[in-house]
């Protein structure tokens, strides 16, 4: 039942997904300063907004985790924390290529463009660290402290276009810029990427999940064998 | 707060009786400056490198300082003793940074001067920023890197983890502190443009000492 | 009969999946030597651990002299004395039981701490460092350091293990002493001979589970494996 | 013979079986890198500097495979089952200093093109020549980090001692690494005038190998 | 009588300036069980480490099987168990024997491995890494480990510290069988009972100097402080 549900969301997010590609790149017309490969915004932007949902939630999952001492929550937090860190990568990525067309080279020590590398490179560290514990107590415990501290810096990387002047262009999303910058038509089609992209990580996050829960028996049952 | 004294008093005095991580500090900054400056082929007008390059070295060298102060209560099992003890967690928490505060500020008292001759750099412009900006600095450094010596006490691959963790989430602070130090080097003092930073490391102090104290108890309870 | 000093009820541990510890009941009187006994990974340091305070319950409740969970006031009086020595080798003799007494706020603690090393018989190296000590002179530091607050509960692991007779007998002297005080006494040991001595009653865990808890019986001294075949598993 | 690629290969399968510090090693040799990339950036123009950065990043990074290397022997004494074994001191020495040449490779090789990336450098110019200086270079770190770290590998303040003993004995290899890297990076590849330093580095490793060699056996046996 | 496993002649062995061994002299004929005895610090492990060639000689000489020093060949005749288990955590139990195996060049290491893995117990759980094992099984493949080449001299440090009835057993029941295939054996101990079911012989190590070397005796068992009170200090 559960399966079928998630089969049917992941079908679901897909289409959504094609849906999405087929008004992208062939309805909504070039920007007019930057051409064609304006088109890649629909990918960068969304996927940060993922990504950083996923770190967020992640945190939440390991407060709770604290508080509780509830496996499930660590393994929310995983699933989480992992879904978030490849959402960070295709933005890295998508914002690399868009970098390179835009600016001419892949990379600049630009503070928006260090800080995620920096947020990337502490998530790494986070899942890093979970890899070299093996009792899954302090694992949790100690990956959720982590995880909690780990969050600021994607505080700091938000908010590095308001408290910086960077070469990554600022705010243009209407609800945080706080006035309309964008064409209406394009704002509203980032949304509804957006909106793909998050189904679509829940469903990757649901899968880790199940994996994770099955890798937990897996170990309890590996260890009871060999307690015999 | 007695206890915080006690302890803090403690790590103070079986340090500084042996000097043994103070000189490796020391010591271990040279050497990085030396590397460095290689790196930087000095020659040239390598002064304005001298707030990055001088954190660079202070995070390298304060990083051995920061390991032992855990470390030292893992060899005999220390830390159970403690935490079996009517010690609350937050005053043994407190008492580590203060202690390790004070022993970064020794280190960094050395290589200031050293610092200073090395690359024609003069301290005294802006006495009493720079001394601000150090303190926040290396309270940030200490919270950060006594927290993560503590997460890391029991971990098999403590070594590998720490710096893989400490570093990424001390940069913050490091940033901040370079450029602050730059500007009170070679420019014209804080600016209105610098604020963010002072307000970086003000925030990043607040932040981190109040999460610390609040997690620290989760930690060393097994 | 008066509250009991310890209280472990239906008592969980697990690492991750793996139950150290099985729905363990025990009660310990006022004034009881309990030896705890057990094969290799039975769950004693387990079981040890969560007494002190140095580890999580995953379910059920441990109430100590009748307060439950882990309170300050349980804390001040209990004293653990581990695999570990728990002792500072920087400092001096006289110096980590200073430590010691002040982190247990005692009245004058360089007052006891002198005292707690003429009983252990360090005090002509009162002022010298603990690096410099020989194993069975740090084992005696370490075991004024666990006494020095005079708990009304011990909690020893593997005290015995590794030590010669000397230092055996002096560890037997002072526990003796602390239990005609009233305190309480729990240890793990694989040595049945050293523990029993002192011991009034024993308990069998087998896989974390508590299969047994009795008072001493002449048989357990006089053949090592009668307890196993017993009460364990080989039973 | 035999003896040298059991121990290599154990201590590769070892490490290759959970990549513990291969990840680690290219984590931090990440992090160092924004660290170092800030430090420069203060004045703009990061690329002349690019051979320099790399060998230092490398260094540090390097440390952590290194210093895994005799730690892993010391978690179980396991260095004493080995001693006492018929197994020859020098091809357990040689034995873990190829491993470890062969892990600090693997860190090279994953760090390079990131490197590449984002200093926009080209690593193709010259190939065979860098090859060669990155594995001339690399075995220098691998015999310096190796003996040293079998060296500290009992005594108390390891985590001290390490970084003030390796990285004075090492600055001779990263100078010669540094200075034909960059010619490699941004000048005509390696002149007349750069074989001093190709020299240097062959000189380095054939004395410090054949040191080590008839050194360790003393090392070895306390 | 055959040349000697062991022939000690007058080893100092100094820390500093702080004589760890002072004038030992030991002489143990093939064949015999030794129990090295002696209080906290007086020199068992030190003496030990030389004779397993892990600690160098201040002054005197060693030879095992009749060649001086520390060759090759006799490292190869020796099996050496300390205080660390000296197993690879990250291998499992099958490759860390196989490597032993091919240290010691022995013929077919990997039918060695699984032999030993069968003999201490350990066959079912041959591919698993030796990280996941309790600390008895950890122990019984660091026996399989030191004994996979049939060692000829095998030099135990208190092998019988914190381990349960049962692996006591498997250890004994391994030594003996050794033993009764001429192998030559000296262990040192505090647990005299364990021990004395196996030794020959006993010696007494008081403050670096080997002050007797005799055949068991009963006394020895019943009573511990025994060997103290008629050769050691208190005499
Ligand atoms: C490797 C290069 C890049 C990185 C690491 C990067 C990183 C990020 C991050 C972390 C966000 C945060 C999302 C948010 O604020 O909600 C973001 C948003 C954004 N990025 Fe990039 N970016 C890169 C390159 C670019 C380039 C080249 C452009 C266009 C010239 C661009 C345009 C944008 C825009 C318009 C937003 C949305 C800002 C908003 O209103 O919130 N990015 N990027
Ligand atoms: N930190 C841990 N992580 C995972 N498993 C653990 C941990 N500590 C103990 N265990 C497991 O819990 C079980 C009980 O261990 P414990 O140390 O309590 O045994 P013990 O009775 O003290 O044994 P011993 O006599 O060998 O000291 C063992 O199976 C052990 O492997
Ligand atoms: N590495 C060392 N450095 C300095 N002194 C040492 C060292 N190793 C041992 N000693 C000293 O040498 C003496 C003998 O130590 P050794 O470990 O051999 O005693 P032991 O008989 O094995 O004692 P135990 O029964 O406690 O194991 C002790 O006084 C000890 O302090
Ligand atoms: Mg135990
Ligand atoms: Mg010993």
């Amino acid at each position: 039942m559960k399966n079928k549900i998630l089969m049917a969301v992941a079908l679901a997010s897909g289409l959504y997904l094609v849906r999405n590609l087929y008004v992208i790149l062939l309805q909504l017309p070039d920007e007019a300063a930057q051409g064609a490969i304006y088109r890649i915004m629909y990918f960068h932007v969304p996927g940060w907004i993922t990504s950083f949902s996923a770190y967020f939630l992640a945190g939440l999952a390991s407060v709770w985790y604290l508080i509780k001492r509830d496996p499930r929550a660590d393994e929310y937090a995983v699933a989480l924390t992992e879904v978030g860190t490849i959402f960070t990568m295709l933005g890295l990525a998508t914002g690399m290529v868009w970098a390179r067309i835009i600016w001419g080279v892949w990379w600049v020590w630009d503070p928006r463009l260090t800080w995620a590398f920096i947020c990337f490179l502490i998530y790494a560290g986070y899942l890093m660290l979970r890899k070299t514990i093996d009792e899954p107590g302090q694992r949790g415990r100690i990956a959720a402290v982590v995880s909690i501290f780990a969050f600021v810096s994607v505080i700091i990387t938000y908010k590095s276009i308001d408290w910086w002047r960077t070469q990554h262009p600022g705010a243009v999303l209407s609800f945080r810029a706080g006035e309309q910058r964008m064409d209406p038509a394009m704002e509203g089609m980032l949304f509804h990427n957006w909106f793909a992209l998050t189904a679509f990580a829940g469903v990757i996050m649901m899968l880790r999940l199940g994996q994770e829960r099955m890798q937990r028996e897996l170990d309890a049952l590996r260890r009871y064998t060999h307690s015999l | 707060m007695g206890h915080v004294f006690t302890i803090a008093w403690k790590d103070l005095r079986s340090e500084l009786r042996t000097k043994e991580s103070i000189n490796a500090a020391a010591a271990f900054s040279m050497v990085i400056l030396v590397l460095f400056s290689f790196v930087l082929d000095i020659s040239g007008d390598a002064r304005d490198f001298g707030g990055g390059l001088l954190w660079l070295v202070f995070a390298f060298a304060g990083a051995l300082v920061l390991n032992r102060s855990f470390a030292r209560e893992q060899s005999n099992d220390c830390l159970d003793a403690l935490v079996a003890s009517p010690l609350p967690g937050w005053a043994l928490f407190l008492g580590k940074a203060i202690a390790n505060f004070a022993l970064l500020g020794i280190v960094e008292l050395v290589a200031l001067p050293v610092f200073g001759i090395l690359f024609n750099a003069n301290w005294l412009r802006f006495p009493a920023w720079t001394l601000l900006t150090c303190a926040l600095a290396t309270w940030g450094m200490t919270v950060i890197g006594t927290m993560f010596s503590a997460l890391t006490v029991n971990l098999r691959l403590r070594e590998l983890m720490l710096p893989v963790l400490v570093y990424p989430m001390l940069i913050p602070v490091l940033m901040a502190a370079m450029q602050l130090t730059t500007a009170l080097l070679v420019g014209e003092g804080i600016t209105a443009e610098d604020w963010i930073w002072v307000k970086l490391l003000i925030g990043f102090d607040i932040i981190f000492t109040s999460l610390s104290l609040a997690l620290i108890d989760f930690i060393l309870v097994s | 009969m008066s509250e009991a000093a310890l209280d472990v009820r239906a008592v969980w541990k697990y690492f991750g999946d793996f139950p150290a510890l099985r729905a363990v009941n025990l009660n310990v009187a006022r004034g009881e030597c309990l030896a705890m006994l057990g094969r290799n990974g039975a769950g004693k340091t387990t079981l040890l651990k969560i007494l002190a305070g140095l580890s999580d319950i995953s379910q059920g409740t441990v109430s100590v002299f009748g307060s439950q969970g882990n309170t300050t006031d349980a804390r001040r009086k209990t004293g653990v004395l581990g695999h570990g020595i728990g002792i500072y080798d920087e400092l001096t003799a006289r110096e980590n039981l200073e430590l010691f007494g002040k982190i247990y706020q005692l009245d004058r603690p360089a007052h006891a701490a002198m005292a707690w090393l003429e009983r252990v018989d360090l005090k002509h190296v009162a002022d010298a460092r603990a690096r410099e000590f020989s194993r069975g002179m740090r084992q005696r530091l370490a075991v004024a350091r666990a006494f020095i607050h005079e708990p009304l509960l011990l909690l020893l692991d593997e005290p015995f293990t590794a030590l010669d007779d000397r230092s055996i007998a002096l560890l037997q002297r002072l526990l003796a002493e602390r239990l005609a005080a009233g305190a309480t006494v729990v240890m793990s040991t694989h040595q049945l001979r050293e523990a029993m001595e002192l011991a009034t009653h024993w308990a069998l865990l087998v896989r974390g589970k508590l299969v047994h808890k009795g008072e001493r019986s002449p048989e357990i001294i006089s053949d090592p494996t009668w307890v196993y075949r017993n009460y364990g598993e080989d039973s």
